[in-house]
């Protein structure tokens, strides 16, 4: 930040705070900080439509911003780079990602609210830029109407919550639909996600547009002796029985027992005491339809269960990847121009779908029958 | 979808950022506990553990290169690797025990303190807006740093009933995720779009998207001498700028905005499942950087919450079990009136006779 | 019955099983069954489309079915008589209805799953019919566009539930509403109901456009004298606790208290044991848009909740009767022909009616804000 | 509304209907109890006592005069006064507690047994159908009729877990209340409604009613040189009539019909607040008098329910509790893929996680 202290007077405020400060790290880079002090003094965005933008070589991931104050900035390129699945960064990564933005972009890394990894830099550092990060293992994509943000909880390696190995599934997934996450051809932009259990910390089915969800189908499993430990370590049983929102936790006076016919296989035991384990009977529920934005006629809206459970055996996701590419398929022929997933499962019908695709409406997936006769 | 003169693209692995050692342990951890604010640590049915710090990081996952340096070199002298997580925060993970107090000095010393762990303010997630984004009605980094501030002890202790997510998106689009927090903060406009008929009509725009586009039919195609254009109901229109988007060069938008604040979003399936968040003070002034009227109404809800929801209770938990009328007329909430949908199917209005009182 | 064993053999199936067989009265009138038999043998009405008439000096309450089969019947005439609230009947008015049905009619009386009374008979009987009727203090109404089935629950009379007396309800508003039960003048029909307390026994609020029901602000009144009798009795204390849906009432070892901020004023408690009963501070709640039928945007739907509390002191209904017609002017002069007040409740939005009425959302009609920002 | 040249209209006054010593007693009673089943018992707080006593009607409260005086009679005789139930049943009310089991024997021997009080099968409520109606798919009174001939010992006695309420509508009107019964039972058409071209165009139809009574847009206008026709989307079409009622002249229907069977429908807000009854067997045949195949399906939902539920727990409760997918599959309901929503909101699909296998 320039040294006259009468520059950027609201910049500067929002550096003095406790807090660590965006602020601080734009101007320790080469953002140029008149434009967001622009629109901080004037309540208005200082850039303007941008958009995607087609540059010899590369696949989509590129794209760039308008500016409306060109004397600041003529336009702001930037490249979206496909983040490594979980979050999971290692320090040789982080390293090649300062390299990059320092030597091609603007000395600046912006890790998105979406999950993925931006660059701000101009066109012309484009193409060397991604030609650095390919040979790190890094490529870019995930703007457009295509396969987007396809993002993962941190999965086994950290937690252990983890049903299944959730970074492991968006890898595979990513990998077989790496054309659909670089070459837009679809109505829309189609958010994806995978969860490793029902807690679904990353909030895919309330984010994305197509999601899996690690569920078990048997019960949870409960080690009495670990329990008696933990009882006799302060544990709170009448919490954890209270803690069951199925009412499925039953105390004998010696043994904690769960009703199979009341659990509804959630994690809610699971999360308060670790003498409960998650089943051992491991696979995903299939979610679509979720998104955020008010657009569409839905507006933002949770996503719909479409398949509760698809039993996962040996890390194989053939047919996990099947179906995720025949949906794709589907809604793609289907959907209306900028139609997102959850406005053409409404319009459409969930059924449809299910129809389309040859698979069976399982009873789980029914909230109750319709409550009218049409 | 064939590109055959492009190089194959590559989906980065996993596996490549997280060391051998880690990457055995895959599926090893039976618990976790939090040890102290921003420090997790997870247990192996064998005994064994792994040591997680997780750091505050500026609004928006904003990085220098040179911080993104110091990340790495964290991570090489005190963990096995790092992960950023989705709430735009830092996690070290595989922290060495023995260096533990070292090197939450060194955080703390260079400003990226350990906490946002348990029940405690956990990452304020948000947008870009302002500093790179055409759509944002409000800037979204400015207030999570004003919250951020504010509320910093929240943060670095864990003595509120349970975590609290803050999450703000500057515009309808809400990329930010202010729609599904414990507490969102959702950048709004007030005016309504205005067609700019001569523009419009000289531009080629899909007007059939545009209609479609719309969430309440507000937009209806007008045959004209000149062409067609399209009329916008003012009392349909909700504002959500999607005629905008599709139609730029013809549709365009007075800037006048300000933010919703709405509460008892959760996510995870071990309550009543997923809900949005519920919109409680639907217009609440936003401009730059004066954001005392936000701050204020997020610390009603906090104290009230603080003071009354039990212990392990999420906000929507104890909204849930407080009951909805209670709570708006405790914070204040309102008007009324502009909490009830505008739209099919009005979800919002009672058809039953529970009323607290 | 004709004396021929052959004839109508499927009406003389219906005649043979224990329980009271509706063909056995109609055949005990002049009620023509070969129509029936005629309807039950091909599996279709033997009736066509009808519709309501005009008689002169008669207000409506006149109709006519068309038959299909003019050799058996060339029509079927009915009146609609408006019933006396809470389905009372006294003997007197049994052997009225009696006596019209024999002397005017075919001798079979109609007691409707809507509410009403119906005797079937021809167009030149209904004047004098109507004529005697009157001086028995009833009167015909009910069809077509206009306030239809207006009813109650049983009230007070024999109820222990009864918050309010809802006959007495019901009989103020068909006085001052008598125009709009015989003179249709709506763009549909509006069926309307009382119903004493939230048991809602009649289903006002699933079957009645526009219904009032009876409810209370102050607590359940615990007599905890009562309550030890009760137990010794043999009473449910547990299963009593269990009953309340709202988790409110607590067992201190020696007295029952109600949580004030729990409680959600049902009748769960007050249902399951004589020791608790309804509070004081009573009134009605307004629920608007309840229908059964199939027809319209909305199909079958429950009514919404407009207004929580409307106090009632000393059996004066004025402020009701006023919001009763305030309401139906308002639909009457904004629906769309033939909208149900249902369908244009969720057209126009509660908060519109409510705003034109002038009337505030109060906190208890909500049952969370509004999940989008819109 | 004016008709100023006739006589004023009079609603009748209930009280006429009451004894002055019961309306006396308005208010006084403060506890009921079942005596035995189809005799209730009201007590005041001053410990005296109002005995009630119901009984079974005929299907759709169609009742000769002679039994409408068989009626009154027994009024007169044994009782204060009388009363039709919401469900088409009657009740004596005020009987002579010593001349109650002489009634009741008197009752019996009528054919018009006392019962249908507390934990049994209540009167089978249904509408008019065949007898006097145009719009009926299918013939309700003699559906109820083997119903209740073949349910008869559960009206007899109060041996189930709770009151069971069945009600049969025999179209789309729902007249009888079929939607919102314990179990209930709807008729329906099979077949989308035609339009003849000719006789529409003929006659004067209010196409714009017409259309937006189609509660699923199914009906749209077309513009023929002939005049405005409309076509009807089969898909769309969900068979309500609607159309065939609006406009009998030019649009017909092939009267092939079935029922769809309903559960769990409850009003009253002592549990979750009304709701309507959930379609579990969308497909029944329904000729009369075979209705075996509905009798068959209420008996396994019954059977189940009898088996499976807890004292006091209304078949709604008895699912809430159980869930739907164990119930669907233990009654065999289905096929499933008819028992989702066709319409938007589809609510009848889960937005979580709460399976139960």
């Amino acid at each position: 930040m320039p040294g006259d202290s009468k520059e950027f007077p609201l910049c500067r405020q929002l550096m003095k705070g406790p807090s660590p400060s965006h602020v601080r790290e734009l101007s320790d880079s080469r953002y140029p900080l008149a434009m967001y002090e622009e629109g901080l003094a004037t309540g208005e965005t200082a850039y303007g439509h941008g958009g995607y933008i087609s540059i010899p070589e590369l696949p989509s991931g590129v794209a760039v911003r308008n500016s409306c104050r060109p004397e600041i900035i003529e336009e702001s390129a930037y490249l979206r780079i496909l983040p490594p699945a979980g979050g999971w960064l290692s320090a040789g990564t982080l390293e090649k990602l300062a390299t990059c933005a320092e030597t091609y972009g603007k000395g600046l890394i912006h890790l998105t609210s979406g999950g993925t990894i931006e660059i701000y830099t101009t066109r012309e550092q484009m193409v060397p830029m991604v030609r650095e990060l390919n040979t790190a293992g890094l490529d870019i994509g995930s703007t457009g109407n295509d396969l987007r943000c396809l993002t993962a909880c941190c999965g086994p390696a950290r937690c252990d919550m983890a049903l299944i190995n959730a970074p492991a599934l968006a890898t595979y997934l990513g990998q077989r639909f790496i054309d659909e996450q670089q070459y837009p051809g679809y109505p829309q932009k189609v958010k994806s996600g995978v969860a490793g259990c029902p807690n679904d910390c990353i909030r895919a089915m309330m984010q994305k547009d197509h999601s899996f969800i690690g569920v078990y189908r048997d019960l949870p499993q409960i080690n009495n002796e670990v329990l008696a430990a933990w009882q006799q370590a302060g544990g709170d049983l009448a919490g954890l029985i209270a803690a069951c929102p199925a009412g499925a936790l039953n105390w004998t006076g010696s043994t904690l027992t769960v009703a199979p016919d009341r659990c509804w296989h959630c994690m809610a035991c699971i999360n308060f005491c670790p003498a409960i384990r998650p089943g051992r009977e491991r696979g995903v529920a299939w979610v679509a339809g979720g998104k955020y934005g008010h657009r569409g006629p839905q507006g933002p809206m949770v996503g719909y269960v479409l398949v509760p459970f698809i039993p996962i055996k040996d890390d194989d996701y053939t047919a996990i990847g099947d179906l995720f590419g025949a949906f794709l398929e589907l809604w793609a022929d289907n959907a209306r121009k900028k139609e997102r997933v959850g406005d053409f499962i409404v319009r459409v019908g969930p059924l449809w779908v299910l129809k389309e695709l040859g698979l069976k409406v399982e009873p789980q997936i029914l909230l109750s029958p319709k409550r009218n006769g049409f | 979808m064939d590109a055959p003169d492009l190089p194959a693209g590559i989906m980065p692995d996993y596996r490549r950022e997280i060391p051998a050692e880690l990457l055995a342990r895959q599926g090893s951890w039976v618990w976790h506990e939090l040890v102290q604010p921003g420090v997790i640590r997870h247990l192996a049915a064998d005994g064994s553990e792994l040591l997680t710090v997780r750091i505050l990081l500026p609004p928006n996952g904003l990085l220098s290169a040179s911080t993104l340096r110091d990340l790495a070199r964290w991570v090489r002298e005190y963990a096995l690797t790092g992960r950023r997580t989705s709430r735009q925060g830092f996690e070290f993970v595989g922290v060495r025990p023995a260096k533990l107090e070292k090197f939450l000095a060194e955080l703390q010393a260079a400003g990226f303190p350990a906490g946002g762990t348990g029940n405690s303010l956990h990452q304020v997630k948000c947008c870009t807006s302002f500093i790179h984004c055409q759509n944002a009605a409000v800037d979204a980094p400015s207030i999570a740093q004003a919250i951020t501030d504010y509320f910093y002890q929240d943060f670095l202790q864990q003595e509120l009933p349970a975590p609290l997510k803050i999450s703000i998106g500057g515009c309808p689009n809400q990329c930010g995720g202010g729609v599904e927090a414990d507490i969102g903060i959702l950048g709004l406009y007030d005016a309504v779009p205005e067609v700019d008929e001569a523009r419009f009509l000289a531009a080629n725009i899909d007007i059939g998207l545009l209609v479609s586009w719309c969430p309440t039919g507000a937009i209806r195609p007008r045959q004209t001498e000149k062409g067609t254009l399209v009329t916008i109901d003012v009392d349909r229109c909700v504002r959500c700028t999607s005629c905008v988007q599709v139609a730029p060069e013809g549709i365009s938008l007075k800037k006048k905005s300000y933010v919703a604040i709405a509460a008892g979003g959760h996510g995870g399936n071990s309550c009543k499942g997923p809900e949005m968040a519920a919109i409680v003070f639907p217009r609440v002034p936003a401009r730059p950087l004066d954001y005392s009227a936000i701050i204020d109404r997020i610390e009603v809800i906090i104290n009230y919450w603080r003071r009354a929801g039990k212990p392990g209770e999420r906000l929507a938990g104890f909204i849930e079990r407080t009951g909805w009328s209670d709570f708006l007329a405790t914070i204040g909430a309102g008007p009324l009136e502009e909490l009830v949908d505008k739209r099919v199917p009005q979800t919002s209005i009672r058809r039953d006779l529970h009323f607290r009182y």
